[in-house]
């Protein structure tokens, strides 16, 4: 390891086959208390449905290969936990030790979501509170809570919207959609039964309200905005922006993906935003897991109310809260239950540790943003030079021309210790650096980061094969992605076809 | 404040270093009359013990000490403390999405290994990396039906959980679906007369459950027959994955779509859970969610990554087979770890103990007079019983015995306002069950 | 790496500093809840007392720095739950999670020692069992679990031994201890006020009988004797050994460090045994924790009861169990209050769990050893050729002839992804491999072991350098334990001398 | 069988691979008529969850529901639950005594860590990896002091924890150490005169603690003086290390024994905690336990070793300054963890809490007729309460208020039968102070 890789080192980790690699018939790990009835006889029980052999290929394994094996997986990943994660527009922030514990508490995680209304009243004081945190929050009039994530609080508002223009007589056609938007913003329009109208970004990054103005017409359901832009730019003429589509009847929706560069700070509801969703697995910390649980609650105005999806939380007039299932306007259920309400109890836990200090968090974020982007500047090109709030998004236009690539540069910066920024989106940046350190960066993680990437800079200058075979010091190379999709081997089978493990 | 890593000074230093004069000025983009003058009106900050004081006395607000029989698309299982030792390391916890395979084998290989487990369980061919629940894993699933078959016609059974017809109607509303429902005969299945019926070469889908939400099992042989011979896919749907250890799997469904809550994961109240899409090979290409494929690094090593992209949003954009983006990762890594720990014989244990209290509990409240079983379809864990009165006041008067008493058919089916669906898992202890029969005798003795 | 290596692989992990290194003035993470009652004046409530300053060099950091710099800490080391650990005579066995949750209930982990008997009970019965299943296992009358290790049960034992001989009259002078013997034996008996006279082993490895007549004298307390020895062989005349001891007024004492081999297949009380401690981090499975804390119950022969250490779980008229603080010939006490409570707890979880099945873990950890030593002998000297029970202790005289001595092989294994063997001791084999796998290594582990032991055999004969400078692939390579001692630099200073950190 | 990784074929083929016809057969050189010919009787196989119903069972047996005004060596303090998440990591709880330091510098960094931090907080310049308890610290630093001075009387103050007392007597009892006490006076610190009477050129160590058994602090300039001037260590126990983020370290001390045991250890019924022996750098060499040093490795980088071995058990046998192995590196760990996460001001903070709860509790009892403040010294957040009747018997009545009372001091001193030893730590609510005071009333109102 070169002397200028002060974060990273090597540490030999354990190789780990899979599961079914190490199962051998009799080994058993978890074992269940006797049972204490007679036993039943299942071809009796079950007739024709019982199934007679045991789930081939199935594994058969002790708990400490359990432990050992999962243990040693965990090793591979890069994490939170272990530094810098600065994927742009997915806010890796810190997750709280203490969120983990409460949700995990006897009378939290324990309980059924269709247990008797008066034995849930912790539940639904739970609910209650967050939802009077995020209105104020968002300075909206009205939220749900249901929406698994993002994408799904994307339909819930589009749904919304939908039947808003429904009761008003016609459910209209399109939503408009910037081209920087993230990849759920159409893909979400078009559950929603909507065309998907690309609107361009004007060259300093922002919407174009001259034409803005012609592409609204009464065909148009809404405008779906992302605020501030995945370039991480605010919109400054989002208030007119909402005039101009309101003017015409059409809504304006808020991809509140972002809400990290904005809460404490300015509410949406008061910029003209009429629906908006939250990933609370983003601005609100709950941890990533992965790839998930997420959850994506969804904050409308007044008009939008009506139409929000069941189960609706309600105060009775003896103070006790409760669940209504029926609602005549109602969109329906986008979800089975009551929401992700493990992910919403970590939320609210997140947001009482703050209180109103959330503003600082903000701040923090945004300093961390703008303190790279001042030590970046230069070395690598930067295509939009309006301010930047959360996130910066620089491009690989000056490292292109020694042939290395935005995806060159990440994998690069694994080899200094660091998991890379966003290189997939926006679409409008070409080979785009997207990087969004968060508020829980320290100075010197963030100096760290500096250093390594002004580094990499140099190296695609100087040594650029050195930047496009990395990484260097990964237990895996780059892995071939073409050869994966080409003949997908998606499961482990018995006598498939096998490579070597990694020695 | 909570969680900053700044000290004040460095702070200072770090806007120093930037050029601004004080940390407003980084939001002079946002227009001046928009920004908030005073703080925000939440409550704290409040300090971690504070917090968990606040959540135990949520937490003493609900259920403790109560014994339930509610199933209903949630189940109480016994679940592992290593599990949650796994999950909640942090390499696993606090890690996004794996798109830098390089630094995410752990996820990589611990999702690999879910599709397999999805597979060997659902006798299908191939599975994804999880949806949000079984509900819109359902609805996805009749998406992906659309998708494959190009009709729009979808036949649901009535004894679909109905939450999850719920879930699938609000998405069909707007694709231009058409979702019709076939109701159940006397022995608790789907009533394949009307299925027939129904059936026309515009049909995309039958779907149906089982164990279904009167507890008992499909056949679905002659179901998948009836689909396919009118050019149908069959979607099967499955809330109570234990009953696979059991229960002769879906392998002749066209498309499954498993809620795997079962395999591990606390009911909290109902989410997150986790979905799963199981299908045939040939239907990959139309699966919505992620999948992860085996591959080789440069060296020729085994290595892991997400693969067919070219179906998800963030490539295909508006084309994409569905707009799911995040899923529910750390639930279905948890169902990895529970099923691994129980393993081939420990499901089929789990499951072996399921039925026979099932059926205890069953004999035990056949005894008191005037309750019989509704259905008489094999079943799993649940059952349906008739009562000789309204569940709601049974429930009433078994609330006040610290029992919570069996789901309320009535709530979904008009015409079941006197039927309960009982859940009975390896966790319900014997005395427990001895109990409820008891208190269900004394319900029924009571003056209506 | 080279092909050879299958179960290590390189993987970059995180660089850390001293958390002293990180800190600034003003971070903050774990805060109380606000005080709710009116702040005392420091200085008028302490008087000259009051530090009226900060603790100088005190840490300021925040809570995500707290996790990344304990959690990057922790990817240095090496653990069971890694990987095979075979310190011979440590017992690295599977230390199961559920005893760890246990140990953590409300109720369990949340009590006070003075709090009343009545409010105990639940405490008292956890011991009580404990005390009954040990009993059962060693074949002894009674025990105390006091002690808080195995050298402090080591040391309850000679003083109980003492107390007894005092009781008749005289205290004697010397214990006996094998050449074979792990360091706390001399060194505790010193602290219990005898001379140590060494015996010096057979060449086979055992105690000479017929020398042992010649040594006990009126003048000898007692023999401590560790059965398994240190060698991994059961010491066969141990019932002759006792009657020798016996018949001249002197004691048996047993370090039962190595019960692994012996739990279930039969009971030191049995074979003459008088007294002896067990380490219930070892063959009970209490987790290590990078060097404790552990617990050593010490079991005994009726003589010894009434010397039993306070304070004493006795059982009441009225059925419930109480501490009873005095005894009139007690040693007194040993360690305040009730033992490692934590850690008795987590060993009866690890009882309960088997139960009688206990044997079955005895059985696989004398069947792995023996494995591991029937695919090694060759490749590596084996001094001593009794069968061997729960370890197998090699040396390195054949690797030696090319200047390749344990500690090399003990390196160099690192690299092939195990933790190190023994290579400390037994003094009585020059250059020693002790090699204690204990019954939770799978075949598989065992193999690749086997492997990896075969693979640096061979490297020694043809690539010694090779094996002479590992580890080569840890983030430190040997570190100078020499100049460590020489110049000793026990804690961070603020302007203390500082050496680069790892790049 | 549970925990074991062996199906029954993995041990025929071992078996057979070792030449072995059974496992009894490896097992030959045990005595035939020694081995077990039954099985152990022994309660069990318990499955995982019966092990937890069992410990639940055990834990609700326990003082649940009691509000405690205990300390006496063992304090309730807040813990975070990040302490928790660190060491339960598998590379730290499974690992053992850091002998590899290439693959434990996890371990041997934390540990220089915690020395460092004992160091700040003691004023002193070298302090160890961890001693059993600090009862066995106390006992070790005078067996420490006895090397350094040659010495062998000990002037142990009777205000040291009483149990503390007994341990150093079963040690001293065959060292060959003649253990002497020193009373009280009035103000509950030292008798400084008694103290003086007794010190003289044969005096190895005096003993003191602070706050001392009573809570109240002793000064310890004059008594480091005092023991100097006739060439005895000054040696100070530390059973409440809460109190150094506010009281003066023991810095004039020359070793100082400290129970970490208020540094994010639970009470646990009182073990496992974690003893330390801090002292100054030129004793190093007769210090007991481990020590880890900072060193390079052969590239020049910084890393750490145990260091100074030649002081231990494993290298010196009988010359040992110590038997001591096996020490309480986890809870060890757990306090730096705990530590670092108060830091600085945390720890001051803290300590300013638990002064102003226990001033605060003493004006509200000393305002309990009867009740009066036993010695007039200073304190943190332990008093010292004379009652006008047997605390026995007023603890009896608290005990039906659901108040655990305070300690009952005449059990170790027959002449304070009616003192009570009052703990409050920040832990301890303002409503229950004012409870306990009004129970207090009314258990002195109640005919005797
Ligand atoms: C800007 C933006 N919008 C929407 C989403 C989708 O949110 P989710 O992944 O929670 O479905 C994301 C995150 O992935 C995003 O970054
Ligand atoms: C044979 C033997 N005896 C005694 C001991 C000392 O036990 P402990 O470390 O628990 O004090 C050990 C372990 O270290 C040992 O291996």
């Amino acid at each position: 390891m070169t002397d200028k890789i002060k974060k990273a080192t090597h540490h030999p980790n354990q190789n780990e086959g899979l599961i079914f690699e190490k199962s051998s018939p009799g080994k058993r790990a978890f074992e269940l208390p006797p049972l204490d009835v007679p036993p039943a006889d299942p071809s009796k029980a079950l007739g024709a449905a019982h199934r007679h052999e045991g789930i081939e290929g199935f594994p058969e394994v002790s708990e400490i290969e359990v432990i050992r094996h999962f243990t040693r997986l965990s090793t591979w990943n890069y994490a939170i936990d272990l530094g810098m994660y600065p994927l742009g527009s997915c806010t890796m922030k810190y997750n709280p030790r203490v969120n983990e514990f409460v949700a995990r508490l006897d009378g939290i995680a324990t309980e059924h979501p269709y247990q008797p209304q008066e034995l849930s009243q912790g539940c639904f004081k739970i609910l209650r509170l967050l939802e009077q945190c995020l209105l104020e929050i968002t300075g909206m009039d009205s939220v749900t809570l249901q929406p698994a994530a993002g994408a799904q609080g994307e339909l819930t508002g589009l749904l919304l919207i939908r039947a808003y223009h429904e009761k008003n007589g016609n459910p209209r056609k399109k939503v408009l959609i910037p081209d920087s938007a993230h990849g759920t913003n159409p893909a979400t329009a078009v559950i929603a039964g909507y065309e998907v109208e690309n609107i361009k970004s004007e060259s300093h990054g922002q919407i174009n309200v001259v034409k803005l103005r012609d592409l609204v017409t009464p065909d148009v359901a809404a405008l779906m905005i992302t605020n501030p832009s995945t370039l991480g730019i605010f919109e400054q003429r989002i208030p007119e922006i909402a005039e101009i589509l309101h003017a015409d009847g059409a809504l304006l929706y808020m991809d509140g993906a972002n809400m990290n560069a904005l809460t404490g700070i300015t509410r949406p509801g008061d910029l003209g935003v009429d629906v908006m969703h939250l990933n609370l697995h983003k601005t609100f910390s709950t941890p990533h897991g992965g790839g998930g649980p997420g959850a994506g609650p969804v904050a409308m105005k007044k008009i939008l109310e009506p139409f929000r999806p069941v189960p609706i939380l309600v105060e009775k007039e003896n103070g006790r809260l409760a669940l209504e299932q029926v609602r005549p306007d109602s969109i329906g259920r986008v979800k089975a239950f009551n929401g992700n309400f493990g992910v919403l109890v970590r939320a609210l836990a997140y947001i009482l540790a703050y209180g109103p200090g959330v503003r600082e968090a903000t701040e923090d974020a945004v300093l961390n943003a703008n303190y790279i982007r001042k030590h970046l500047e230069g070395a690598f090109d930067l295509p939009y030079s309006l301010p930047s709030m959360h996130e910066v998004v620089f491009s690989d236009a000056l490292q292109k021309k020694n042939g290395v690539n935005t995806m060159d540069i990440a994998k690069r910066l694994i080899d200094y210790g660091f998991h890379p920024y966003t290189t997939a989106f926006p679409l409008i940046v070409p080979g785009a650096l997207m990087i969004e350190p968060t508020e829980s960066e320290s100075r010197e993680e963030c100096d760290l980061f500096i250093d390594a990437m002004r580094s990499i800079a140099n190296e695609a200058a100087t040594t650029p094969e050195l930047v496009k075979t990395a990484p260097h010091t990964t237990r895996v190379r780059r892995l071939d992605e073409v050869g994966a999709a080409r003949k997908p081997i998606l499961r482990w089978k018995p006598q498939g076809s096998r490579t070597r493990a990694v020695d | 404040m909570r969680y900053l890593p700044k000290s004040p000074a460095e702070r200072q230093d770090m806007l120093a270093a930037i050029g601004a004069k004080s940390i407003d000025e980084l939001f002079s983009s946002i227009p001046e009359r928009f920004r908030l003058r005073e703080a925000l009106h939440l409550p704290g900050p409040l300090s971690e013990i504070e917090v968990i004081d606040f959540f135990k006395a949520r937490a003493a607000e609900n259920s403790g000490g109560y014994t339930s029989f509610l199933g209903a698309g949630v189940y109480n299982h016994h679940r592992s403390v290593v599990t949650d030792a796994i999950i909640q390391r942090g390499e696993f916890l606090t890690s996004y999405t794996p798109y830098q395979a390089e630094i995410a084998q752990g996820t990589l290989q611990a999702i690999f290994e879910f599709q397999t487990l999805m597979c060997q369980l659902t006798g299908q061919e191939v599975a994804n990396a999880s949806m949000y629940d079984g509900s819109t894993a359902t609805t996805e699933a009749v998406l992906m039906a659309e998708r494959l078959t190009g009709r729009r016609r979808i036949l649901v059974a009535r004894s679909l959980h109905p939450e999850y017809r719920d879930v699938l109607k609000t998405y069909a509303k707007n694709s231009g679906l058409l979702v019709e429902e076939i109701g159940y005969g006397p022995a608790g299945t789907l009533d394949q007369k009307a299925l027939q019926a129904a059936l026309k070469d515009d049909v995309a889908a039958v779907v149906v459950q089982s164990p279904n939400f009167f507890g008992v099992i499909e056949s679905l042989t002659p179901l998948a027959d009836a689909a396919h011979s009118s050019g149908a896919l069959l979607v099967t749907a499955i809330t109570e994955g234990v009953s696979l250890g059991l229960v002769r799997p879906p392998a002749e469904s066209d498309i499954v779509a498993m809620e795997a809550q079962s395999f591990g994961l606390a009911p909290s109240y109902g989410g997150p859970l986790a979905g799963v899409i199981a299908s045939r090979d040939k239907f990959v290409r139309q699966m919505p969610g992620r999948l992860t494929g085996q591959t080789t690094d440069s060296e020729g090593r085994r290595g892991f990554v997400l693969t067919l992209a070219t179906r998800e949003q963030h490539i295909r954009r508006e084309k994409a087979t569905s707009n799911i983006c995040t899923n529910q990762a750390l639930c279905a890594l948890a169902a990895t770890v529970h099923l691994t720990l129980l393993g081939k014989e420990g499901l089929r244990e789990m499951a072996h103990q399921n039925l026979s209290k099932a059926q205890f509990a069953l004999g035990e409240l056949e005894k008191v007079p005037g309750v019989r079983r509704a259905f008489d379809a094999p079943f799993f864990n649940e059952f349906t019983l008739q009562l000789p009165r309204s569940v709601k006041l049974v429930n009433a008067y078994l609330l006040r015995e610290k029992i919570i008493g069996p789901f309320v058919l009535g709530t979904a089916y008009p015409e079941l306002t006197k039927h309960a669906l009982v859940c009975v898992t390896e966790t319900t202890p014997r005395a427990e069950i001895e109990r409820f029969a008891a208190a269900l005798r004394k319900a029924l003795e009571q003056p209506v």
